[in-house]
């Protein structure tokens, strides 16, 4: 199915035009979604941080 | 306290149910988008006019769908969260913003790709450009405002009136600037398609569709969690600065 | 969460009191997720002042707010007096002064004057409070005491039954302070009821106290 | 009645005695014009084609940079409080807020921008319909203004923001503004242009203080 | 220079806590971009040829809208007085004043009017000069801008005058900004307006700490 | 144009004063074309505190001001103290509290700290005035006292000889006041020197005192 990788790049001349709107899309869509699971990470950490000291202590 | 346990009740509730789906919702989008790019980048015939740059399309569209339906969804939960004064509903809208927002920007972004090409020029002032502008700006100033207060409740209500007032007023701007646009302009812009398309371009659209709305969702509910999780943290932290209270005069 | 309330501060059955009382009954307010006091309940019948103290931080400023209707509270329920013989039920004075710094002094009251529908005769009152002397000149260039008595004088102005005083005192001199108590004591006397705050305990003649606690 | 008078005339006082926030406004419309011939070139054509749009465009944009002095001050010193707890009800202090805004804003450029417009190269002809447009058209700028303005009321700083989430709202207005005026220039009948205007701006005098009223209850804490 | 870093930081630090704030700025222009075209038309030639100016004219607008913040909420709170009490000098102060409101004002647009300006149509070939254009003539804005904030923070009205003299130094900044963007595009040599515009800013920097530290005693009596 | 000065009431020889001292000397002020004061003269040695007081609008904050360098003087002249062992010669505290808002309690009170040089332990300073619980909330949710609270702390994080306070005890609750004369004890003992205003007279032990007339 790859005969020809060389081709499949060009995308017939659009090449630059397909291959960045693409790329445009994953990183935008990509920084989303690590940044959106990151977030959602420390704010566990937080979470349980927060939990272990409540209710008695502060969490500094 | 206990009302603040009463309100965190229903998001409780919320992630019971959510929170299982999400691998499945995760694993749609994958599936969806993996096949999506496979159809539309290997295994679909270029397009008779356009060539291999009409494979913009399948993410173009998508993501333009998405965006607009995005709005709609935002507008929806601050109507909820106004009229039932769900609490949900306000994390639900704020947590839609974003996201809609990032969308809006992928499909100004690959239009604008894709019409440098097909129009030889990056951008024009036509209407459909010029309303996903708009949305665009209706995103941001929805993000602004609610991000613009000390007090994150305040935020909240300010937004969703915005949202509505928005909400309302959309409909009326689509058709105000549709129509200055054909008053103005017999721009020479070519249009491409027309509702005719080929069924193997058809099938990556779709794919693609479903894709980015499997992953438009992912992202909200992860969002959510955070959200939640976040008022809770600070819920906690409040309350433990009420209890101890060692050195102050 | 510690419950800050004197619920004991009932001065008369809130169920049982007269229509030109203002009510309040359980009132609590939480204010960035602190909860600054729970079941405030209390009455103050007309002729009645009521002193609320409490350190700073305690809410005495959130009660008043609420009471004035510019907040709401978390729970519980109030009833503003009738207006009687007043021409407005509720007057309030913040920390704020409300006062255009641009406007001269007597503009700024004038205009106070004509929202509250009272007859435009600013300038006895200006006399009363001392300001007579400063009438024409741009409110900016009052001293802090002389902008809180012209803020004062606002509150004189609009005639309502119920006066919401937030630390009036604050910045007045000695005459400013009996100024105030006058004025006070007219109010008192024409049927009107006042809920005064103070961050200390002051001297205020024949008037009920409130405490609110803090934390 | 005599509380909207009273607030009326109270802003209109202080917007004349704060002037040189005013004259800030005008003048940016002043130099917004007299920037146009430098940048498009002298080119009278192309001067007279865009002139009502541009003075539409900046009527708007000096419209919303004013919206900062609607809330923001009173909510500062505390006059807000007051003008709530006098108010017959809200609305009367949005309309009466919307209209002081107005007769700074808006009205003053039902004249100007005729003018300015007339000394970019427009035909006389448009100037009824320019000066008639503007003055159907600005109090619903002033009254969608007024909604960002209650929105953004006790934010120090909220004056770009309250122009940022209201432009986007204006876009009807600016589009049926101009297209009335550029229709009669190019010799068609702008009544339906007007007609929309006029429907544009009741629905925003019918809605605007239902919302005003939202936004401040929104903000106020 | 301690004093100098902190209180850039400092102001640096309130214009963005409201990130959004600042963001605010940033899009206001790009809504009021983007309301051009709505306004006087889409015709792409028209469009690109107005394109340099409407980017300076807009990016001078959004400067002088946030003048109100640069001495203004020091001088309500009270940290005017103890800025100065603090200050090395008042011309620091001044100094410091006018480059944070540069950093947050003047630099972003020397990277957003030239997209902003594409996307108007302008020719690629006219953004370096729009953007060198922009980062000379900038700090000019914010310089005067300063001035004439410093002007009109007192409420007598002596600052009238003043700022309505200060703030029209500002076209010629604009015009001879714009002219070096449009000479370059109509293929001419741009070299004589660069530096009049240069020579105005260095001019600013030179004259503004005094004239600035003149008006600050203005304020304070 | 009335004298209202009491000039009787130099407190050292402002000539042979020592160079740790505030020395002024026939001081007049002229505002809005009315003269507030004239003749003023005392001088305030290290470890002393002068206590202005002086019915509203008598002038007490515009001297202040003059002596803090924020306002011309209309006739005389001061001499603010050597820094000797402090940072900073002269330290103000106006009506206003030169608070952000939008800054956390904390960063309010760092950036004052950085712009006078001290070190950044803003935390311990935060506990002495009682905002130790609330140092990374905006200040903007502070109450008036608590306001006033982090005020003062600016003043104390400093290190100034002089302190200049313009009522500092406005909306202070009694914890407040506490605060603030212990702070004024230890700033003495330090060998600071302070001039303090009040509109009423107030308890002040072992100040000296010194009355503007008014008129
Ligand atoms: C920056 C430029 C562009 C923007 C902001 C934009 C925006 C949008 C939006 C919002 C939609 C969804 C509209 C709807 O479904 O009702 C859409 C759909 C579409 N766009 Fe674009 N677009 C841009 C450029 C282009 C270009 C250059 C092309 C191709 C030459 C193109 C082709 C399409 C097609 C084929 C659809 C699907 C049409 C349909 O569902 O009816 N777009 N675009
Ligand atoms: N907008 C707000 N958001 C969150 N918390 C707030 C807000 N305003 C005030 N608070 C908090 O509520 C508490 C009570 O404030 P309030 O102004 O009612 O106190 P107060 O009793 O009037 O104090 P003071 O004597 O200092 O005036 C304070 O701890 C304050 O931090
Ligand atoms: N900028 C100004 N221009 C003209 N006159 C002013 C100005 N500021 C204050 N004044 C006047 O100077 C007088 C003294 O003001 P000052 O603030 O010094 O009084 P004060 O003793 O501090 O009073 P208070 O106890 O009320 O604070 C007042 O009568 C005031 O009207
Ligand atoms: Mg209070
Ligand atoms: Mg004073």
């Amino acid at each position: 199915m790859m005969p020809d990788l060389g081709a499949f790049l060009a995308m017939g001349g659009y090449g630059a035009y397909v291959w960045s709107a693409y790329a445009i899309t994953g990183l935008i869509l990509g920084l989303l979604v690590v940044a959106t699971l990151r977030a959602r990470r420390s704010m566990r950490a937080s979470l349980d941080q927060a939990e272990q000291a409540s209710p008695r202590r502060r969490t500094r | 306290m206990a009302k603040a346990l009463h309100r965190l009740a229903n998001p409780a509730r919320f992630l019971r149910i959510a929170s299982p789906l999400l691998p499945w919702i995760a694993a749609g989008a994958a599936v969806c988008s993996g096949a999506g790019l496979w159809f539309g980048l290997v295994d679909s015939p270029p397009d008779y006019q356009q060539g291999d740059a009409a494979r913009i399309m399948y993410v173009h569209v998508p993501a333009a769908w998405n965006a607009l339906a995005g709005y709609a969804g935002l507008a929806i939960a601050s109507a909820v969260a106004l009229v039932w004064r769900h609490p949900l509903a306000l994390v639900a809208a704020r947590c839609i913003a974003p996201v809609g927002a990032c969308f809006t920007v992928i499909a100004i972004a690959t239009g604008s790709i894709w019409g440098h090409p097909m129009w030889g020029t990056w951008w024009v002032w036509d209407a459909r450009l010029t309303s996903v502008v708009v949305l665009l700006f209706l995103y941001l100033g929805y993000i602004a405002l609610l991000q613009a207060f000390d007090e994150q409740e305040t935020g909240e209500r300010a937004a969703t009136v915005l949202a509505l007032i928005g909400a309302v007023n959309l409909p009326v701007i689509k058709f105000s600037v549709d129509w200055w646009n054909t008053l103005h302009q017999p721009a020479s812009i070519l249009r491409f398609g027309g509702p005719s398309i080929d069924p193997a371009m058809l099938l990556p659209l779709m794919l693609m569709a479903g894709g980015f709305t499997l992953l438009f969702a992912y992202l909200v509910i992860i969002r959510m969690q955070t959200e939640l999780a976040r008022r809770r943290v600070m819920a906690l932290r409040r309350a433990a600065l009420a209890v101890s209270q060692p050195n102050d005069a | 969460m510690v419950d800050t309330s004197k619920t004991s501060a009932h001065m008369t059955d809130p169920a049982g009191a007269s229509s030109d009382a203002l009510v309040v009954s359980d009132l609590s307010c939480v204010r960035g997720e602190r909860e600054l006091f729970s079941g405030v309940s209390f009455a103050v019948p007309s002729g009645c002042i009521l002193l609320v103290t409490g350190p700073n931080g305690s809410g005495k400023s959130s009660l008043l707010r609420i009471l004035a209707g510019l907040l709401d509270a978390t729970a519980g329920s109030y009833r503003p007096p009738e207006r009687g013989t007043f021409t407005r039920p509720v007057g309030y004075l913040g920390h704020a002064n409300s006062i255009k710094i641009r406007l001269t002094v007597r503009e700024n009251l004038r205009f106070w004057a004509r929202l509250a529908r009272a007859e435009p005769a600013v300038e006895p009152i200006l006399q009363r409070v001392g300001l007579g002397r400063f009438m024409d000149l741009p409110a900016g260039w009052l001293s802090a005491g002389q902008l809180r008595r012209l803020a004062l004088s606002q509150l004189m102005i609009a005639d309502s039954r119920l006066w919401l005083l937030d630390e009036p005192a604050a910045n007045l001199d000695s005459g400013g302070e009996s100024v105030l108590q006058k004025e006070l004591a007219r109010h008192r006397s024409a049927g009107g009821c006042a809920v005064v705050t103070s961050p200390t305990d002051i001297e205020m003649t024949d008037a009920r106290r409130f405490e609110l606690a803090g934390q | 009645m005599t509380f909207f008078r009273a607030v009326v005339e109270r802003d209109l006082k202080l917007y004349m005695r704060g002037v040189v926030d005013l004259i800030g406004v005008w003048m940016f419309f002043g130099i917004a014009i007299a920037m146009l011939p430098l940048s498009i070139g002298p080119d009278p054509d192309i001067l007279s084609r865009i002139a009502p749009g541009a003075a539409w465009a900046i009527a708007l944009l000096a419209s919303m940079l004013s919206l900062e002095r609607v809330f923001a001050p009173d909510q500062l010193d505390g006059s807000l409080d007051l003008l709530l707890l006098h108010a017959p009800s809200p609305h009367v202090l949005v309309l009466a807020k919307s209209f002081a805004h107005w007769l700074v804003t808006g009205l003053p450029f039902v004249v100007l921008a005729p003018v300015a417009a007339i000394a970019l190269g427009m035909e006389v002809r448009g100037v009824l319909p320019l000066a008639g447009a503007l003055l159907i058209g600005t109090p619903a700028l002033s009254l969608i203004g007024t909604l960002g303005a209650a929105l953004t009321a006790p934010l120090r700083r909220g004056g770009i923001l309250a122009a940022l989430i209201v432009l986007p709202q204006t876009i009807p207005v600016l589009i049926f503004g101009t297209a009335a005026v550029s229709e009669t220039l190019m010799g068609r009948d702008p009544g339906a242009h007007f007609s929309v205007l006029g429907a544009f701006t009741l629905a925003a005098l019918a809605l605007a203080p239902y919302a005003g009223n939202a936004a401040l209850r929104a903000v106020r804490s």
